[in-house]
C-alpha cells in the first residue's frame, strides 16, 4: 500500500552546478543546430508512400487512408501497439494494487459535468469510430474519448461494482489485442498470411478490430489512470 | 570397426567420466567412489597399454574432432605422447591408492576425487594433443582443475596459496594463448610435427617468431616453475601431500616441462629453433634455474618446501636437455620427464606418510625416524639417492645422458652445471637421510598413529614402495625395450635422424 | 499437405505464440504458469522448425509480407541466419528462466511475472523477425516497457529506482532511435531495411540517422559510456530477470544495431566503426574494473555484463577487412555470454535466496551448501573467462585471431587483460567457493529445478566450446556476414 | 521555406528542449515531462514532413505517430506509476543517490 504523502514539490530544491547547466546547454544547441541543419538538407518535395496507398485504396477496405494504413497496411505495428498498451497496464497492475480512493465528495460542478459528459463523450466516441472509415478518426481517437470519460467518472468517485472489476473488466482490456490475434490466427489459416484480410470483407473485418481496440483502449486508459490493480479484498 | 580412432578418446573419457560420476556421489559412499576410481585408473592404465602394444604393430591411433572451422581437436599417440601418458596414467593409479588412503575420513573427498580425476584427464589431454589449441584447451582445464586441489584444505593460506598459484597460471595462460594465436595467424596451421611445422618462414617473420617462441616458453615456464615464474609453486605445498605429489610428478610442472619440450620439437624443430637463436637462452634459463632451485632448497627446514624447490630445480633438467638441442640431450632430458616424476612422487608420498602418521613436516623433527618407519625412509632414500644422481637410480641415467649429450654439443659449462647441481643436492638431501637413520629418535613424535604391526597404512606405504622400486628399475631395465630410456631414444631418433 | 508441414509458419508461432499465452495467462492467472512452460517448450520446437525451413526451404532467408502487401507499403518479416541465432539464444535462455521462475516467485509476485514475461518473449521474437524499423521501433518500446516493469516487479527502493533509471534511458534511448526513422523515412520514403539499403547515400540525413540510432541503440545496449543505467537495474532486479535483462534484452538492440550497420551504415565509414571499438575497449577495462572492485555479486555481475557488451564492439573495426571471422566471433561471443550470463544471475539468485544476502566476502557461509548453484557459477565462469573449453573461449579466439591477423595490437592487449581481469573478478567469488565457514543463520533451502535451470544454462556455455563448427553452420553465418570476408 | 519546414523545426525546438530539461532537472515529474516534450518534438517532425509537396499529406507517417502516441502515453503512465511508488519508498520523486 502506498503511502499518502504528496509529492515533493515540484519545484524542487535541486539546481545542477553552473558548469553543468552550461555543458548541458552547449550540448543541446549544438545537437539541434545540427537537427536544424538536417532537417532543412531533406529533399524538398517527397511524396514518401503517398502513391502507393493511393494506389492500394481500393483494397484496403477503407476511404481513410490514416487509417488504411493503421489497421491494413501496417496493421500488423497496431497489433504490438496495443500490446504496449496491455504491457503498460500489466506494468501499472505489477507495481501494487490500487490506492485506496480518496471518498472527496465531487462537488455540484464536477458532479453535473460528469453526468452531462460521459454520455456525449461516449456517443462522439461512437461517431469518431464510425467516421474513421473514410475521415478522420478511428479506433485510437474514439478510445482517447472513451478513456476520457471513464477518467471523468472516475473522478467523480464512481466506481464499477466488484463484481464487474475481476474476470469482466480483464476481458475488456484484452479483447483489444485479443481481437488482433485472434484475426491474425484466422487471417493466417485462411489466406496464409498475417492480416491479409480478403477485400471483400476487409471493411466489416476493420471495423471489428476498431471496435474492439476502442474499448481496450478507452478502459485501459481509465484503467491506468486508476492507477494500479483493483482488488475486492479492498472494500472488505 | 576400427577402434583405432577412439582409443585415445577414450583414454581421456576414462578419467573424464568417473569423475563427473563422482562429484554427483554423496559423501558417504565411500565404497563406490572408491570402485569408481580404481576401475577408470586400471581402465586407463589397460588402454595405455594397448595403446604401447599397438604402435608396435602398425597401428594409428588419432582422435579428430572438429574444434572450428578449420582446426580440429587432435588427440594422437605419437612416441613422445605415449611416454608422458605412460608415466601420467601409471602414477595416476599409485596416487589415487595413496589419496584414498590419506584422505580417509576427511570432509568433501567427492569433490575432491572428482576434481583429481579432472586433473588426470587434462594431463593426460596434454600428453596426447596432436596439435597446440588442444594441448592448450587441456592446460587450461589443467589450471581449472587443479585449483580447488590446491585449496582443498580451505583455510586462508590455502586461499592465498591458490590466488598465487592462479595469478601466476592464468597469466602464463594469457601470454600462451597470444604466442598460440599469432602463431596460428602466420602459418596456418597448428598441427605437431616432426621438426616442427614453421620451416619456411625464418626469415620473413624472424623477429615475430622468436617472440612468439618466448611467449610460448613464457607461458609454459609458469608451470614448469622456470625462474622467475616459479613463485607460485613453494606456496601450493598447503595442499594435500597426494596433490602435491600428482603436481610434482605428473600433472602440473610437468605439463609445463612437457610443452616446453613440444615447443621446441614439434612446433619449432630443434634445428630451427637454434638457428632462430633462442635455444641458448633457454638453455642458460633452465641452467640457472637448476642452481637457483637447489640453492634455496638447501635453506628450507620444512621438508614439502625443500621437495619443492628441489623440483624447480630438477624440472629444468628437461627444458635444459632440450634446450641444447643435440640427440643425446635429448634422450637425458626427455627420459628425464619420467624419471623425475617416479623419483619425485615417492618423495612426496613418504613426505606425506611422515606428516600423517607421525605429525613430522620439518627436516630437523626427523631425527631417527629411519627407525620408527624403515620401508618409508628406504623409499625416501631410493628417491634422494636418484636425485642426486646416484646410480643405480633413475637420475643417473638422466644425468649421464645429459653431460654426454652437453659434450657432443660441444656445450661443456653444462656439465659444471649438473656437477655443481648434484653437489648441491647431496647437501640438501644427505643431512635428511643422516638425520633419518643415524640419529637418536626422539623421545615422542608430535602425534603417533598406530596401525597394527605395520609403520603406517598400507594405502600409504604401498605406493611409495611401488615407486621406488619402479625409479630403480627404469634405471636397472634401462636397456630392455619399452623402457623410458629406449623410448627417449626413438623419440630422439625421431627429431633428429629421420629425414 | 507436404506444404502444410515444409511451409508451417513457425515464425509467426514466434511472434503469436507467446502473445496469446500472455492473454490466456492474464485472463486465467490459474492457467499462467503452465501456459509459461507450455510456451517455453515450443518455443525451442519452433526456432527448430524455422531453422530447419531457413536451411532446407527457403534457401537462406526466410520472408513474409504482413498483409500481403509486402515493402515498402506493408510491414515484412524477415529471417536469415543472424535472427536465428537471436532467436535460438532466446528460446533457449528463455526455456531456462521459465524453468527456474516456477519454484522462484511467491505467488502473488508469479501472477504478474508470467503475462508479462511471455510479452517480453514475444517482445523479443518480433524484434528478431521484423525487417522494418519502424516496426522494431514498437518491438523496442514492449521490450523495454516489459523489461522495466519486470525489473520493478521485486518492489523495493533500490529495484524501483534500477526501474525508473531503466525505464528513462529506454525511453529516451527509443526516441533517439525513432528521430532516426523519421529522417530516414523522410529522405527516401520508406521504413524497409532491404529498400533502404538499396538507397541510401551519405547525406547529413543519412548520417544523422545513423548517429541518433546509434546513440539511441547504444544507450539501449548499454555500451559504455551509456551504461549508467545498467548496474542498478540489473543487480536490483529478481535474479530470473536479471538473467533475462542481461542475457537478451541488451542484445536486442545490438542486434538492431548490427543488422542497420551491416545492411544500411557500413559503408558509411570506419571512422565509425573505429569509435565503436575505441568504447568497447573501453567498456571491457571499464566494465571488468568496477566489477572487480564490486562488493556484492550482483552488482559484480552486471559490471561483467558492461564489459562482456565491449567484445561485441570490438568486432566493429575488425569487420572491415574480414568480416566473417569478425562477426562470427561476435555471435558466438554474444550466444555464448547469454547463456554463461543468464546461468550466473540465476546463480547468484540462488546464494542470494539461501543466504539472504550477497555480499561476497561472506559468500562461503553460503557457497557451501550449494555445490550445484556453484557448480552453475563456475562453469559459466570459466565462459565469461574465455577459458576452453567454453563457448567464450571459441569467441575470444576467432576475435584474436583476427585482431592478430589485421596486426590490430590494442585489440589484442584489450582482449588478453579483459580475460584476466574476468578471471580475477571470477575468481573473487569463486575463492570463497572452497573455504571453511559455520553457516550464520537459518538458510532457505533451494529448490533443485533452481539449482538445475542454472547449471544446465552454464552447461551449454561451455559445451559450445565443442560445437563450434554445427552451431556456425546451422546459423549460416558465413552466407549472412557475406561470401567477400572468407579468410585469406 | 515552406510551412512544412517551419513545423519540422519547431519539432526539433521540442526534441531539443526536452533533451535539456531532461539532463538538467533532478525532479522526475520534471524528467517524464521532458521525455514527452522529446517524443512530441519527434511527431511533429514526423507529421509536419509527410506534407511537403503533395496535395494529398502522406499518410503513413500519420499512423506512425498514432503508434507513437499510443507508445507514448502508455510509457508515461507506467512512468508515473512508478514515480510515485518510488516517492512512496524512498520519500523522494527523484534517484536515490542524486
Amino acid at each position: 500500500m502506498m503511502r499518502d504523502k504528496p509529492l515533493h514539490s515540484i519545484s524542487d530544491d535541486y539546481r545542477p552546478a553552473a558548469v553543468v547547466y552550461l555543458l548541458s546547454a552547449l550540448a543541446v544547441v549544438t545537437v539541434a543546430a545540427l537537427l536544424v541543419y538536417v532537417v532543412l538538407s531533406l529533399p524538398p518535395n517527397a511524396p514518401g508512400l503517398t502513391d502507393h496507398v493511393a494506389a492500394q485504396m481500393a483494397q484496403s477496405g477503407v476511404s481513410n487512408p490514416v487509417t488504411a494504413v493503421l489497421l491494413n497496411f501496417r496493421g500488423y505495428d497496431t497489433l504490438l501497439e496495443m500490446v504496449v498498451l496491455f504491457v503498460a497496464l500489466l506494468g501499472v497492475w505489477a507495481l501494487g494494487d490500487v490506492a485506496r480512493h480518496h471518498e472527496t465528495a465531487p462537488g455540484p460542478v464536477l458532479d453535473t459535468l460528469a453526468r452531462v459528459l460521459t454520455p456525449v463523450l461516449i456517443l462522439v466516441a461512437a461517431y469518431l469510430l464510425w467516421v474513421g472509415a473514410h475521415a478522420p478518426g478511428g479506433a485510437f481517437q474514439a478510445g482517447s474519448v472513451l478513456g476520457a470519460a471513464g477518467v471523468l467518472l472516475l473522478l467523480t468517485g464512481w466506481r464499477p461494482r466488484i463484481a464487474l472489476m475481476d474476470l469482466p473488466l480483464r476481458l475488456i482490456l484484452i479483447i483489444g489485442p485479443a481481437a488482433f490475434v485472434a484475426m491474425a490466427v484466422m487471417t493466417l489459416l485462411i489466406e496464409g498470411q498475417l492480416l491479409t484480410y480478403p477485400v471483400m470483407q476487409a471493411g466489416t473485418l476493420i471495423l471489428i478490430l476498431e471496435t474492439a481496440a476502442m474499448l481496450s483502449i478507452g478502459v485501459t486508459l481509465a484503467a491506468l489512470f486508476l492507477g494500479g490493480q483493483p482488488r475486492d479484498t479492498q472494500n472488505k | 570397426m576400427n577402434w583405432d580412432p577412439w582409443i585415445p578418446l577414450l583414454v581421456v573419457a576414462s578419467s573424464l567420466l568417473p569423475g563427473l560420476l563422482i562429484f554427483g556421489l554423496a559423501e558417504e559412499r565411500i565404497r563406490l567412489r572408491t570402485v569408481l576410481n580404481l576401475v577408470g585408473a586400471v581402465v586407463k592404465l589397460g588402454l595405455v597399454g594397448l595403446m604401447l602394444w599397438g604402435i608396435y604393430h602398425e597401428h594409428h591411433y588419432e582422435t579428430r574432432l572438429a574444434l572450428l572451422p578449420d582446426l580440429e581437436l587432435v588427440l594422437r599417440a605419437g612416441p613422445l605422447a605415449l611416454l608422458f601418458v605412460t608415466l601420467s596414467a601409471g602414477l595416476w593409479l599409485v596416487t589415487t591408492v595413496y589419496a584414498i588412503g590419506y584422505l580417509e575420513g576427511s570432509p568433501h573427498r567427492s569433490r575432491f576425487f572428482g576434481f583429481f580425476s579432472l586433473c588426470v584427464t587434462a594431463t593426460v589431454g596434454v600428453a596426447l594433443a596432436g596439435n597446440l589449441i588442444t594441448f592448450l584447451l587441456f592446460y587450461e582445464l589443467l589450471t581449472l582443475s587443479t585449483y580447488p586441489l590446491v585449496v582443498h584444505r580451505g583455510t586462508q593460506a590455502a586461499r592465498r596459496a591458490g590466488q598465487t598459484y592462479l595469478i601466476y597460471t592464468f597469466f602464463g595462460g594469457a601470454l600462451l594463448l597470444l604466442g598460440t594465436v599469432w602463431l596460428y595467424s602466420l602459418t596456418g596451421t597448428l598441427e605437431f610435427t616432426p621438426r616442427g611445422f614453421i620451416a619456411g618462414l625464418e626469415t620473413e617473420h624472424r623477429s615475430a617468431l622468436i617472440i612468439i617462441f618466448f611467449l610460448l616458453v613464457a607461458g609454459l615456464g609458469v608451470k614448469a616453475a622456470l625462474f622467475p615464474f616459479h613463485g607460485w609453486l613453494p606456496q601450493a605445498m598447503v595442499a594435500p601431500a597426494p596433490v602435491s605429489a600428482l603436481l610434482h610428478a605428473v600433472a602440473v610442472v610437468k605439463a609445463g616441462a612437457f610443452g616446453i619440450v613440444r615447443v621446441v620439437y614439434d612446433v619449432f624443430g630443434v634445428e630451427t629453433a637454434a638457428a632462430l637463436g633462442v635455444t641458448a637462452p633457454l638453455a642458460a634459463l633452465a641452467a640457472f634455474t637448476i642452481i637457483y632451485g637447489s640453492l634455496r632448497a638447501l635453506f628450507q627446514d620444512d621438508l614439502k618446501r625443500r621437495l619443492a624447490f628441489s623440483t624447480i630445480s630438477q624440472v629444468s633438467y628437461i627444458a635444459l636437455g632440450v634446450a641444447i638441442a643435440g640427440p643425446i640431450a635429448t634422450i637425458g632430458g626427455v627420459v628425464h620427464l619420467v624419471h623425475q616424476g617416479l623419483m619425485k612422487i615417492t618423495l612426496f608420498f613418504c613426505a606425506g606418510n611422515l606428516a600423517e602418521t607421525l605429525g613430522i613436516h620439518k627436516i630437523s623433527e626427523m631425527n631417527g625416524v629411519g627407525r620408527r618407519m624403515p620401508w618409508t625412509m628406504a623409499a625416501f632414500t631410493v628417491g634422494a639417492f636418484g636425485m642426486i644422481g646416484a646410480p643405480p637410480v633413475a637420475g643417473f641415467i638422466s644425468k649421464w645422458y645429459l653431460g654426454l649429450g652437453a659434450l657432443e654439443a660441444d656445450q661443456g659449462w653444462v656439465l659444471f652445471v649438473l656437477a655443481g647441481s648434484s653437489l648441491l643436492n647431496a647437501m640438501y638431501f644427505l643431512p635428511i637421510l643422516h638425520r633419518a637413520w643415524f640419529r637418536d629418535p626422539p623421545d615422542a613424535w608430535p602425534v603417533d598413529h598406530h596401525f597394527g604391526r605395520k609403520e603406517t597404512a598400507w594405502a600409504l606405504l604401498l605406493p611409495p614402495l611401488v615407486t621406488a622400486v619402479m625409479a630403480l628399475g627404469v634405471a636397472l631395465l634401462a636397456s630392455y625395450p619399452f623402457s623410458p630410456l629406449e623410448w627417449a631414444m626413438l623419440i630422439a631418433e625421431r627429431e633428429f635422424y629421420r629425414p | 499437405m507436404q506444404d502444410a508441414v515444409t511451409q508451417f509458419p513457425w515464425a509467426i508461432v514466434l511472434i503469436l505464440l507467446p502473445l496469446a499465452a500472455s492473454m490466456i495467462g492474464f485472463l486465467l492467472p490459474r492457467l499462467a504458469m503452465t501456459l509459461g512452460l507450455i510456451t517455453a517448450v515450443s518455443l525451442i520446437l519452433a526456432v527448430t522448425g524455422l531453422g530447419w525451413q531457413i536451411h532446407y526451404i527457403y534457401d537462406g532467408a526466410y520472408q513474409h509480407a504482413v498483409g500481403g502487401w509486402g515493402a515498402p507499403l506493408g510491414i515484412d518479416l524477415y529471417a536469415d541466419g543472424l535472427s536465428l541465432l537471436m532467436l535460438t539464444t532466446t528460446s533457449l535462455v528463455g526455456l531456462g528462466v521459465s524453468v527456474y521462475s516456477v519454484l522462484y516467485f511467491e505467488r502473488q509476485q508469479a501472477l504478474r511475472f508470467w503475462p508479462i514475461w511471455l510479452l517480453l518473449l514475444a517482445a523479443l521474437n518480433a524484434l528478431f523477425l521484423s525487417a522494418d524499423i519502424f516496426n522494431l521501433y514498437v518491438t523496442l518500446e514492449l521490450l523495454g516497457l516489459a523489461a522495466v516493469t519486470l525489473t520493478a516487479l521485486q518492489g523495493g527502493k533500490a529495484a524501483l529506482d534500477g526501474a525508473m533509471r531503466y525505464l528513462l534511458a529506454t525511453l529516451l534511448g527509443s526516441l533517439f532511435y525513432l528521430l532516426g526513422v523519421a529522417l530516414l523515412y523522410h529522405s527516401y520514403g520508406t521504413v524497409d531495411i532491404a529498400l533502404l539499403a538499396e538507397r541510401v547515400e551519405a547525406t547529413p540525413a543519412v548520417w544523422a540517422a545513423l548517429g541518433l540510432m546509434g546513440a539511441g541503440l547504444l544507450l539501449k545496449t548499454a555500451l559504455f559510456p551509456l551504461h549508467f543505467w545498467l548496474p542498478p537495474a540489473h543487480a536490483s532486479a529478481s535474479a530470473p530477470v536479471s538473467a533475462v535483462l542481461s542475457a537478451l534484452v541488451i542484445k536486442a538492440a545490438f542486434y538492431i544495431l548490427l543488422r542497420l550497420w551491416l545492411v544500411i551504415f557500413s559503408p558509411l565509414g570506419e571512422g565509425a566503426a573505429s569509435l565503436l571499438g575505441l568504447l568497447g575497449a573501453a567498456a571491457v577495462l571499464w566494465g571488468s574494473i568496477q566489477a572487480l572492485r564490486q562488493t556484492r555479486l550482483k552488482l559484480l555481475i552486471a559490471y561483467s555484463t558492461v564489459a562482456q557488451i565491449g567484445y561485441l564492439f570490438l568486432a566493429f573495426p575488425l569487420a572491415g577487412a574480414a568480416a566473417v571471422s569478425a562477426w562470427s566471433a561476435a555471435a558466438y561471443l554474444l550466444l555464448s555470454h547469454a547463456l554463461a550470463k543468464s546461468a550466473m544471475f540465476l546463480a547468484a539468485g540462488n546464494l542470494l535466496h539461501f543466504g539472504g544476502h550477497d555480499r561476497i566476502v561472506d559468500l562461503d557461509r553460503v557457497v557451501q551448501r550449494l555445490p550445484l548453484t556453484v557448480g552453475a557459477f563456475a562453469l559459466a565462469g570459466v565462459s565469461i573467462m574465455g577459458l576452453p573449453p567454453s563457448g567464450g573461449f571459441i569467441g575470444k579466439w576467432l576475435l584474436l585471431e583476427t585482431a592478430l591477423q589485421q596486426g590490430r595490437w590494442d585489440i589484442v592487449a584489450v582482449i588478453l587483460l579483459g580475460g584476466l581481469l574476468a578471471a580475477a573478478y571470477v575468481f573473487k567469488v569463486l575463492g570463497h567457493a572452497l573455504t571453511e565457514a559455520a553457516v550464520m543463520h537459518e538458510p532457505r533451502a533451494v529448490p533443485k529445478t533452481m539449482e538445475w535451470s542454472a547449471l544446465l544454462l552454464a552447461i551449454a556455455a561451455v559445451l559450445l566450446g565443442f560445437l563450434a563448427v554445427p552451431v556456425l553452420a546451422w546459423f549460416g553465418l558465413s552466407e549472412v556476414f557475406g561470401i567477400s570476408g572468407v579468410r585469406t | 521555406m515552406s510551412t512544412a519546414f517551419a513545423f519540422a523545426l519547431v519539432g526539433v525546438g521540442l526534441f531539443a528542449l526536452g533533451l535539456f530539461a531532461l539532463i538538467v532537472n533532478a525532479h522526475l515529474l520534471r524528467k517524464i515531462i521532458a521525455i514527452n516534450v522529446m517524443g512530441s518534438g519527434v511527431f511533429m517532425i514526423l507529421v509536419a514532413l509527410a506534407k511537403r509537396s503533395a496535395e494529398v499529406p502522406d499518410p503513413v507517417p500519420h499512423a506512425m505517430v498514432i503508434t507513437g502516441i499510443v507508445v507514448a502515453v502508455s510509457a508515461t503512465a507506467l512512468a508515473l506509476t512508478l514515480m510515485l511508488k518510488l516517492t512512496a519508498a524512498s520519500g523522494r520523486a527523484r534517484f536515490t543517490e542524486d
